[in-house]
């Protein structure tokens, strides 16, 4: 469905992926982990339009979206959860799940209620500006616009970050629910653990190159992720 | 035949220096460039492009000087010319309303005069910029800005209608042009000579003070005036501090103007000039040592010789159309001006393969080889007979009615990892903001050993040994790593600003200590390689680790770490938490934060939650994980 | 580093370049003209200019001075002191140059006397009236009587002529308009009469209303404005908006055609002195307005008539003295005496100064005529 | 007579409000202080005086010009001083979108010498009459006399800072015009045309501050093209006053500062040179008592 062929990033001189390769099928759950500084954000914002690639092809179902405007490609249904939730803080709750369906007029209320109804927090506090809101509330919202972007893919960027423990449970519940509600998801995670328990595969992505790559269930098993990513000596 | 090189001592000015001049220019170029400044009077055609010289100088020293507030200490100022008319009003006033007029001394006996005031109006004019820099302390950015050109205005408008003192829009007529003995330098030659001193003086003086600790302080400041503070900054004292130097520089050419005019008013300290000015500073490259100076030259160069073109003289207007229109085109293609931008980064940093570089390495090395301890630095007093290093009682904060930390007791002791968990919004790190005095608190008292906290600022809460790092990363990104861990050195500069501005001895071999003591904590946290780099565009894990650096170079007895393993993989979360031990069992304590748990649980000694606002359990690792209210309000069954 | 070097080469190389520009000539008699030509008060020089070139175009037509075609260099000083040396240089560096003509603000006229008294350049100034400037050099003359002179005869005016009692006077905060008012009042109250408030106001305020209400308490029998027509017209306007029916006085300031089309009604019966009277009905006077006409489509006022008739003061002295250079032309003004011009006759005093007689002008249905009174 | 020197004041005020409005909705999305307003106020002015002429001098000629009655001048005035001030936004600012925080702003003064000179140029150097609108006897409340035309300036600058507030509260190209304020790079990814929003932020700004050119021309009866500089500083002055970004409150600020100018240059003695000096300590000493401005909300310190 989304395809990435021998994508080049640069930052000024610095190359930041060096031709990596990515794939993400309809209805899979993909994870894409790596170290700081592997390219994995860099990644998320070139395909969603906010960095500009040197060269390289995304296509998704093979429309070509390298050129597309930035703010064109979550009408194309990419969707891009930033690292760091990125709510407009001084915007109520109910504003910020507005604006996810910028651009669209039909079925908004009707999207505004499914969220509501995936994270009831978010209903009782529709009315709070997203700045008071605590971190878990903030990564709620943030996967709630998304979603009223009605996303053909849906990319996360480090959605457990800064978050206790039990946060990150409950969002990574909340991850699966919404991919059994049939929605592709590309995730991009610190976690490696977690994010290759929920994943159907993964890639592993070392200082801009692509690693590794497989179904999730395997990396896990693999001695080299196990060493570097899954904290085992 | 080959001399062998003797490896020179370690210079800290080869890697702070270049970065902050710009363009780099040796001594070799500034030999070439006072060349041809003494010969442009000589080359140049007429005594008319002398006088436009002479105004390019005065321009140079108010852009520099302004260079000093809006690039270095990173204050917007829209109102710096009203320094530039105190001096010039101040000497009128003296020379010819007071001396001549009123004591009947004839102008050839007051040659000295001028020479005087050249230093008593700078001195006034910086006492004004103090007076008129205090009241905007508080004010950031753009309100800093307006506030500025209001006092700008204001001292315009009052120089206009007080017409006993100033004389008003007639303005004060006849001070004498400078004379030497007598002699009057009626020549615009020899003018030129006195104000190319003079500007050379201001240069000089401006690249001393930027080049030094207080230069730094300037920058940190500018960058991050929290961090600047927490460093240990006195922020208020520094920026007073850029406003009185910045405004000496302006009182001081303000002098010279006067004499050179034989006449002031106050057209010549409209709101226009402040425009302008700050246009110079941010073409030349603000935050530059030649590049305001180069904008001064250029545009008045520019300006000047326009008024001999005769499409000009016909069409006048056009002038100032095709400044505006350099001005719109220059900024678009030089955003950070003609000579700013051009930083040293991560590449060109090993690529910098001079000998003196390489000389700095080798003199470097040697100085690890010789054992010194990295430790050395982190010297602590002798901890306090409870072994209590930092006592809180019943500390609060609140925001907006908000209760952000309810009352709560919280002791860290000496040689101790205490670690602090909760969910996010418990008010962890209101408990840090609290501690390190970045949020005032409500209630409760703080006692470092035996001195009890007043309500202080950050930076004296650094000096008494609390140092911290922020959770979303907060260094000072356009400095080098290792201008970065210099900052946290500022306490222990003593060296007054006279004697930074005259690189005594004193000051020379502080500035060498605190390089060495800075290179070498980068080799304890592995960023030695990465030290002329600038901060900014170092990867997301060394930045964390060079933030730590920098909080350890303060030498504090406790470090409060907020979150630093965020966003890192198990791999470097492993080496963090080996780093967290090294830097206890060198003996400072820690504090830290932290949402892995694998992390936070295998190395603290102690834990202490927290859940909205209130401290819900304390213990060993082992106590709090098993506690109930932790498992229900954080960790989550089965953990 | 290099590229500094390579800028002060630049530099000096750009010098070099101006410099060979600038001196040609020299089969042409050099007329600078310096003022301010750029920015808010731009109108005054722009005026003075205009006046000058119609001169020159018309003596270059005639065959010239001493048989010399006629050129001017205009310079513009932005109204910025610091400009005024620079300028002054400029002229001074120029050999060309003989004579100096122009000066909107006596604030750069001032710093640059002391350049032009080094060269030993007659300058012949039109429109800077400040009494700082008299007897500042030898070199420095104008054909503008002072604020001083000026504001005294309209006192008396005042008060013997129209036989007012009380008047509120404005002015704005500067050299002229506190000059030529102090001279006012003191003239006024001299006469008998009363002053019953003096407020003071910016070049180039628009908002007058604050002053004007307290003016209208006051309830005076007159109210008079040492100002510039753009004022004078906005305070007409804003007076009678209050309802406010007093006659007005104005100064020379006033003395632009300009009023009238910014004023409108509001300006009616408003009575001023001037230099110059365009519908006075001399054939000298109806020829230059004619041909001012025609050349720039607008009326001319005082400024451009004093210019004009500096252009031909010069003439006249180059020809007294028998020479174009500095020296002569210098020599040649001291030499001028009761020269007839479109703004009366010119002779300079001790002090460079000009005595002339003051004309009492007056709008009437939208045109300028003599007052009804004269003295 | 304290009465009148409020509504004196009230009517500046509304001219400084509307600018401080415009000045505090560009500074609201891209943090600029767009300068250059100074000469969307002034062409504001001379479009509006220049269509309603049968002719203009130009360039020194005589143009023919279409005799337009005010009303129609007005909003064909205001749509051109959009249509600039877009202009403006597109060449001299988008460049500049990733460049450091004053560069520009430093464009925006580039931008300002270069129209100033621009409109030197075309209208020359005189004043330009701008005949009264709204002619008719002034209207007598008690003893407060007011221009209609004063009134009129009154009602338009009021609906017009209504209009605006609504606009950017309550529709969806406001709710874009906040999200894209709070952050750009998130806005983007919601599918929000940042740019775009970006111009059409400045189009507003600059219909509102040609608005107030017009309304200033025609209340002082001129158009000259150094119009703009001292209304606009006021605008500023009054934009932070009332704490910048917050629309209602830049047009308190507008009104604040008129009604100040104007009762201290009537009731002090000898206040009238210094009424530019009494706005700005007023500012001086509110910032000092209150950084924010007065309906600014103080944003804590992140940490």
């Amino acid at each position: 469905m989304l395809r990435v062929a021998d994508l080049h990033v640069h930052y000024g001189s610095i190359e930041a992926l060096k031709g990596i390769d990515l794939e993400v099928r309809e209805g899979e759950i993909v994870a894409l982990i790596g170290g700081n500084g592997a390219g994995k954000t860099t990644t998320l914002k070139t395909i969603s339009g906010l960095l500009r690639p040197t060269s390289g092809r995304i296509t998704l179902w093979d429309r070509d979206l390298t050129q597309v405007p930035a703010y064109r490609l979550s009408h194309e249904g990419i969707v891009h959860v930033p690292e760091g939730r990125r709510c407009f803080p001084r915007m109520s709750v109910r504003e910020n799940l507005l604006l996810g369906a910028w651009g669209r007029k039909t079925d908004v209320s009707a999207d505004l209620g499914r969220v509501f109804s995936l994270f009831p927090r978010l209903a009782e506090r529709s009315n709070q500006v997203a700045m008071s809101l605590s971190g878990g509330e903030q990564q709620m919202l943030a996967i709630g616009r998304g979603l009223m972007g009605r996303p053909k893919i849906l990319m996360l960027d480090e959605p457990s970050m800064g978050l206790g423990p039990m946060l990150v449970k409950l969002i990574f519940q909340l991850i699966t629910e919404i991919h059994e509600a049939g929605a592709t998801i590309l995730l991009v995670e610190q976690n490696a653990r977690m994010a290759l328990a929920i994943a159907d595969r993964a890639y592993v992505l070392e200082s801009g190159r692509m690693v590794l790559e497989g179904a999730a269930s395997d990396l896990a098993q693999n001695p080299a992720v196990r060493r570097s990513y899954l904290g085992e000596k | 035949m080959r001399i062998p090189r003797v490896p020179r001592p370690l210079r800290p000015r080869v890697l702070t220096s270049r970065r902050q001049l710009g363009a780099v220019l040796d001594r070799r170029g500034l030999l070439l460039l006072g060349l041809v400044a003494i010969a442009a009077p000589v080359a140049a055609p007429s005594d008319f492009f002398v006088r436009i010289f002479i105004l390019a100088l005065i321009y140079v020293v108010l852009s520099s000087g302004l260079n000093v507030v809006v690039g270095y200490a990173g204050l917007l100022d829209l109102g710096y010319v009203a320094f530039y008319a105190v001096g010039a009003y101040y000497t009128s006033i003296l020379t010819v309303r007071v001396a001549i007029e009123g004591w009947g001394i004839s102008p050839q006996d007051l040659w000295w005069l001028f020479f005087l005031d050249l230093v008593v109006a700078g001195l006034l004019a910086a006492l004004v910029g103090v007076l008129l820099g205090y009241p905007t302390l508080r004010l950031r950015g753009d309100y800093l800005a307006i506030m500025t050109l209001g006092f700008g205005e204001i001292v315009r408008i009052v120089a206009t209608n007080w017409v006993d003192l100033t004389n008003g829009v007639a303005g004060i007529r006849g001070v004498p042009l400078p004379a030497v003995d007598g002699y009057v330098l009626r020549s615009p030659v020899l003018l030129y000579y006195v104000v190319l001193g003079l500007a050379g003086l201001a240069v000089f003086g401006i690249s001393r003070a930027v080049r030094s600790y207080v230069g730094r302080a300037w920058i940190a400041i500018r960058e991050d005036e929290l961090v600047a503070e927490v460093m240990g900054i006195h922020a208020q004292r520094y920026k007073l501090l850029a406003y009185a130097f910045g405004a000496f520089y302006a009182g001081m050419i303000g002098v010279f103007f006067a004499h050179l005019q034989q006449y002031v008013n106050p057209q010549s300290f409209t709101f226009w000039e402040n425009i302008l000015l700050v246009a110079l500073v941010i073409l030349g490259g603000q935050g530059t040592i030649w590049g305001p100076a180069l904008g001064a030259v250029i545009w008045t160069v520019a300006a000047g010789t326009a008024l001999s073109v005769p499409f000009v003289q016909q069409h006048p207007e056009t002038r100032f159309m095709a400044l505006g229109l350099l001005v719109v085109v220059a900024v678009i293609f030089f955003p950070k001006g003609l000579l700013g931008g051009r930083k040293l980064r991560l590449e060109e940093s090993s690529a910098n393969g001079s000998e003196e570089a390489a000389a700095d390495r080798q003199q470097a090395r040697g100085a690890g080889e010789a054992g010194v301890d990295p430790g050395r630095f982190l010297s602590l007093p002798a901890p306090d007979p409870n072994g209590v290093l930092l006592r809180c009682s019943a500390i609060s904060a609140s925001f907006g009615g908000l209760q952000a930390l309810k009352p709560t007791d919280l002791e860290v002791r000496a040689g101790e990892i205490l670690g602090i968990i909760g969910p996010n919004g418990a008010g962890k790190t209101t408990i840090f903001n609290v501690i390190t005095g970045v949020v005032p608190r409500r209630t409760g008292e703080i006692r470092v050993g035996e001195h009890v906290v007043g309500r202080v600022r950050p930076s004296a809460i650094t000096r008494l040994g609390i140092a911290r790092t922020f959770q979303s990363i907060r260094l000072f990104r356009e400095m080098t790593v290792l201008e970065n861990v210099m900052v946290g050195a500022h306490m222990r500069m003593r060296a007054n600003f006279l004697s930074v501005l005259w690189r005594t001895g004193h000051a020379r071999m502080q500035e060498r200590t605190a390089h060495r003591e800075a290179e070498e904590l980068l080799r304890y946290v592995g960023l030695w390689e990465y030290r002329a780099a600038e901060a900014g565009s170092l990867p997301y894990g060394f930045q964390r680790r060079l933030e730590i650096a920098r909080a350890l170079m303060t030498r504090p007895r406790v470090l409060f770490l907020d979150e630093p393993a965020a966003g890192m993989n198990p791999t470097e979360t492993d080496e963090l938490g080996s780093l967290i031990r090294r830097i206890r069992d060198d003996g400072v304590t820690v504090v830290l934060i932290e949402h892995v748990m694998r992390l936070l649980m295998e190395v603290s000694d102690r834990v202490v939650a927290f859940e909205q606002g209130e401290k819900i359990a304390e213990g060993t690792p082992a106590e709090v994980q098993a506690n109930p209210l932790v498992i229900e309000a954080y960790l989550g069954p089965e953990s | 580093m290099r590229l500094i070097s390579r800028l002060g080469v630049l530099l000096v190389g750009a010098a070099v370049v101006a410099a060979a520009c600038q001196g040609g000539g020299g089969q042409k008699f050099t007329i600078g003209f310096g003022g301010t030509l750029t920015g808010e008060f731009a109108a005054f020089a722009t005026n003075m200019q205009k006046g000058a070139q119609l001169a020159i175009d018309e003596i270059n037509a005639a065959g010239g001075i001493n048989g010399v075609q006629v050129e001017m260099i205009s310079v513009d000083d932005r109204g910025e002191p610091k400009e005024g040396p620079v300028v002054a240089q400029q002229f001074c560096d120029n050999k060309a140059v003989s004579v100096v003509l122009g000066y909107s603000f006596s604030s750069v006229a001032l710093p640059a006397v002391p350049i032009y008294d080094q060269c030993q350049m007659p300058v012949l100034a039109s429109a800077v009236t400040s009494p700082k400037l008299s007897g500042s050099s030898k070199y420095f003359h104008r054909n503008v009587p002072t604020d001083a002179y000026q504001g005294a005869q309209m006192g008396e005016y005042a008060a013997k002529i129209l036989g007012l009692k009380q008047i509120a006077s404005l002015h704005q905060v500067d050299d002229y308009g506190n000059g030529v008012t102090e001279a006012f009042e003191n003239a006024f109250k001299g006469a008998g009469g009363e002053i019953v408030s003096s407020d003071g106001y910016q070049l180039g305020t628009k908002d007058f209303l604050p002053i004007l209400t307290n003016v209208q308490q006051k309830n005076p029998d007159g109210i008079f404005i040492g100002g510039f027509y753009p004022e004078d017209a906005k305070i007409a306007q804003q007076a009678r908006g209050l309802g406010m029916q007093q006659p007005i006085l104005g100064t020379d300031g006033a003395a632009n055609p300009e009023l009238i089309q910014l004023g409108g009604d509001a300006v009616e019966g408003l009575v001023f002195y001037a230099t110059f009277d365009p519908t006075i009905d001399l054939p000298a006077v109806k020829k230059f307005v004619d041909a001012y006409k025609a050349k720039f489509n607008e009326e001319p006022n005082s400024w451009a008539a004093l210019a004009y008739d500096a252009v031909y003061t010069v003439k006249k002295a180059a020809e007294l003295a028998g020479g174009n250079s500095r020296d002569k032309i210098q020599t040649g003004l001291g030499m001028v005496k009761d020269l007839p011009g479109v703004t009366g006759t010119t002779t300079f005093d001790q002090s460079g100064d000009r005595a002339m007689k003051l004309l009492f002008i007056a709008v009437k249905d939208g045109k300028f005529a003599l007052a009804e009174k004269q003295p | 007579m304290i009465e009148q020197h409020l509504a004196n004041g009230l009517m500046l005020g509304a001219i400084y409000g509307l600018i401080a409005v415009a000045f505090t909705m560009v500074y609201g999305i891209i943090e600029l202080v767009n300068l250059a307003f100074g000469e969307i106020f002034m062409s504001g002015a001379f479009v509006a005086v220049t269509l309603s002429a049968t002719a203009v001098v130009l360039f020194g000629t005589v143009v023919p010009m279409p005799d337009l009655p005010f009303w129609l001048a007005l909003p064909l005035a205001v749509v051109f001083a959009a249509i600039l001030g877009g202009l403006i936004e597109r060449i001299a600012y988008k460049p500049l979108r990733r460049a450091p925080r004053l560069a520009p702003f430093i464009s925006a003064i580039g931008v300002s010498i270069f129209l100033q000179g621009l409109g030197q140029s075309i209208f020359g150097t005189s004043e330009t009459p701008f005949p009264n609108p709204v002619g008719g006897p002034p209207i007598i409340i008690g003893n407060v006399r007011v221009q209609p035309l004063s009134v009129l300036i009154l009602v338009i600058a009021l609906g017009a800072m209504a209009a605006l507030a609504l606009l950017v509260r309550s529709t969806p190209i406001g709710r874009a015009m906040r999200a894209s304020a709070q952050d750009p790079d998130a806005a983007t990814l919601v599918g929000i045309n940042v740019d775009r929003i970006i111009l059409v932020t400045f189009m507003l700004g600059s219909a509102l501050a040609g608005l107030a050119g017009i309304l200033y021309g025609a209340n002082f009866g001129f158009a000259h093209y150094y119009m703009g500089f001292i209304p606009t500083l006021k605008g500023l002055v009054a934009a932070v006053l009332g704490g910048i970004g917050n629309i209602p409150g830049a047009f308190l600020g507008g009104m604040v500062l008129g009604i100040v100018e104007s009762l201290g240059a009537g009731l002090v003695p000898g206040g009238a040179p210094y009424r530019d000096a009494i706005g700005f300590a007023i500012l001086t000493i509110l910032l000092w008592l209150r950084p924010q401005g007065l309906l600014g909300v103080r944003l804590r310190e992140r940490a």
